[in-house]
């Protein structure tokens, strides 16, 4: 049962399909598993349905999988920052179903966790709602929304151990620990690696038993917007 | 005289109580973060995954792995804490968050909010907007009392697509502020120099005006 | 907005009134809020709801409570080391709400997440299903189950700082951090209360959000079952 | 010769496979972890929130706060991590889990299990063991093929409140194994010097044999 792979195409050998599920952790461009989407745009697969919160941007995360056509649909809540994506929508090339963000993950989370569909009050009496069942809870209305699984789960953590454990960094952390738990496979991309033992285990945010796959990856990290303030003028300047 | 951003910031600021949870949007919303009085504890979430957000980090030490949810690089505070998107928006959807203050395309009369599309023109997606406005206690929005083209953005009936039902507490705009209370909208304040007359004549919505006014 | 108390009872001033309903973490004896429930305890208030996975034991935890009657009832998993649970409630003298565990666990989580209701597997064809509503989804059938939420939330930490941030130390965690999030007014004991800044932000479990009130209990943690295996012959010994 | 307790515990450690995540439950099923083959690495679960269960611990080094499902003092592994309940039962319920190993009061021959009560008389409550038989992939029961009174355990419907419907896939008693496939239940295994005719005197449930013994 080895887990760790050399690389992001070795780790998504055998287990890539025309017209499959993916789910890809990250929000906006930050904790994106992006050696093992690189590796999937090689890989040539298409049809792919793509459970991401975003789209990446053009040249970048998913948005390099939208330039090859190698995506049939996404579900996703926001992708504002992809022209192509704008452009393939608008011009009915590409399927949308947009969730709002916290019911995406929580609909994941459901996946991994076994539950088929769960009760929010988010998006009643809007487009989200259409179709959905609506039902009263202490005279409130709330839609039905339902739980979702990949074929294949792509994460990114900052250290993971070779028993599949991950601790994810700051605000990288986002969607990577839902989808980890829901896909059928979960392959992980982490910039250090380490033996069983150096993670200390009440601070593993995903459990190795969510992970059937991992590799070191090179981690570029782009920045959307970077924003400063000025740094004040110090008395020895 | 019509407020500014930053004076419709300021005034928003008001909003805010000792010990607060809040979530500011995009765009002005971020601004009241520099209008909140000295003295008071307020703590920002960021729906991205963290409680406790900080100001934009100085140039050069900017954090890919530390953005808020407008994907700008920001920074952390003590009190910081991070946790996944499922966790957040629990903590959205139960009602954690004391007060939301957002951006608008629209409102309604009835609370009505529509900021996420423009069907055929605009499809970036609407976030964590809907979940923010089902779920926070308290949701003030900051707008420009009328758009670009001089129409009106507070309406009888929003005609863009909801991010939320009769969510709306309070609007702020340039003009004035609004509060809507048993789905009924009534002006509570002016900007300096404007008129009842003035809101009356830039405004679709039906609203009654507060005494003193 | 000082969450800092200096003991239990000043921790709950203004919070308890009879009929209540209390949700206190812990799973056995482990990482239960001993302090706090000994001060509920002490405050005399009758005629509680209590949402806990076991009910102690007769002399400790939750069972002090059972002793004085001040359960009307319980929402549990287990409680199969309490005599006097037993006799009260064969007599018909406590009213009993048996819930699997991972039910109990997520009801919790439900409650303090927005979360009406959700659909779970779990107890479908036994009397845990009986009178719950039925939906199949991928022709399999699920029983429909409630969010829980409570007046009042007890919670035990290790560590937790001035803001409300705590963190749990092995198995301890257990119910807790659902619970906090479930609690109107969470309080929380921990055992070493620090400033903020102390505890690392990606490692906290609670954010302090969730906790409205903190203080430093006396911790006796006792063991149900100390079990134990011989230590191999040293070589030197 | 019917097996012993760590007999049934041996031959269950046979279901065992490399990389397995596995959920031992209170009593035999917890010897188990004495059978595990060398060289293969399984990760036992203790649903009250640890992956990577070690062994008890040396006297003087119990830890209060970390102990397992049956409340026992335990240790940690190097690969161990802790999680809440929601995150454990998450794991369970999700399907992560390969396999269950528990004890049972009575199985019927379409699989249908009861280990948690009898009514008026015993109310310990069903602590995981819903969740376990509901979401684990592989559920295997260990249980004397008969009560203390000589009843048959292994019946054509339980009489006792169920656990679960249809969960469990195997059964080993002392006098042998049995699968259970579509709801079909075989005897596929004879203890040493059992003969099917024993057990067909000690079983009420109805079940067909495999080839061979």
């Amino acid at each position: 049962m080895q887990k760790v792979f050399t690389d992001a195409a070795s780790a998504l050998e055998g287990l890539l399909f025309d017209d499959m599920t993916i789910m890809a952790g990250g929000f906006g461009l930050c904790g994106i598993p992006e050696n093992l989407i690189m590796a999937l745009h090689d890989s040539g697969t298409t049809g792919i349905t793509a459970i991401s919160n975003n789209a990446g941007v053009d040249d970048w995360g998913l948005g390099l999988l939208l330039q090859t056509r190698q995506i049939k649909k996404m579900i996703s809540s926001y992708v504002g920052e992809n022209k192509e994506f704008e452009r393939q929508y608008l011009s009915g090339e590409l399927e949308l179903e947009f969730n709002p963000q916290g019911t995406l993950a929580e609909r994941c989370r459901a996946g991994g966790a076994g539950i088929p569909a769960f009760y929010t009050k988010t998006g009643v009496g809007t487009l989200v709602a259409e179709g959905k069942e609506h039902k009263d809870f202490n005279g409130e209305t709330y839609i039905m929304e339902t739980g979702l699984v990949a074929d294949v789960s792509l994460v990114k953590a900052w250290k993971g151990d070779t028993e599949g454990n991950l601790i994810y960094r700051k605000t990288a952390r986002n969607f990577n620990p839902m989808m980890a738990t829901a896909g059928k496979v979960t392959v992980a991309e982490v910039e250090e690696l380490v033996e069983p033992g150096v993670l200390d285990p009440d601070h593993i945010h995903t459990p190795g038993i969510f992970v059937q796959r991992i590799i070191v990856g090179q981690h570029e990290k782009r920045i959307e917007q970077r924003t400063t303030r000025p740094r004040p003028a110090t008395a020895d300047a | 005289m019509a407020w500014t951003r930053e004076q419709m910031a300021e005034r928003a600021a008001q909003e805010l109580r000792d010990g607060f949870y809040v979530n500011l949007g995009i765009g002005i919303p971020t601004l009241v973060a520099n209008f909140i009085p000295e003295g008071m504890h307020v703590t920002l979430q960021s729906e991205n995954g963290m409680l406790g957000m900080g100001p934009f980090p100085y140039e050069g030490e900017e954090d890919p792995d530390l953005i808020n949810a407008g994907k700008q690089t920001i920074t952390e505070l003590p009190q910081t804490s991070y946790f996944s998107s499922a966790d957040s928006f629990g903590m959205v959807r139960g009602g954690h968050i004391d007060l939301s203050i957002l951006g608008a395309m629209q409102v309604a009369q009835n609370g009505d909010l529509a900021n996420w599309m423009i069907p055929g023109k605009m499809v970036k997606g609407m976030g964590g907007a809907m979940d923010l406005v089902a779920g926070v206690k308290r949701v003030v929005v900051i707008m420009d009392h009328n758009a670009r083209d001089g129409s009106p953005k507070l309406l009888k009936a929003c005609d863009l697509p909801l991010t939320g039902q009769g969510v709306v507490d309070m609007i702020i705009s340039d003009v004035g502020v609004f509060e809507i209370k048993e789905g009924r909208l009534t002006l509570i304040q002016l900007a300096p120099d404007v008129t009842v007359e003035d809101v009356k004549e830039r405004t679709e919505a039906d609203f009654t005006i507060a005494e003193g006014l």
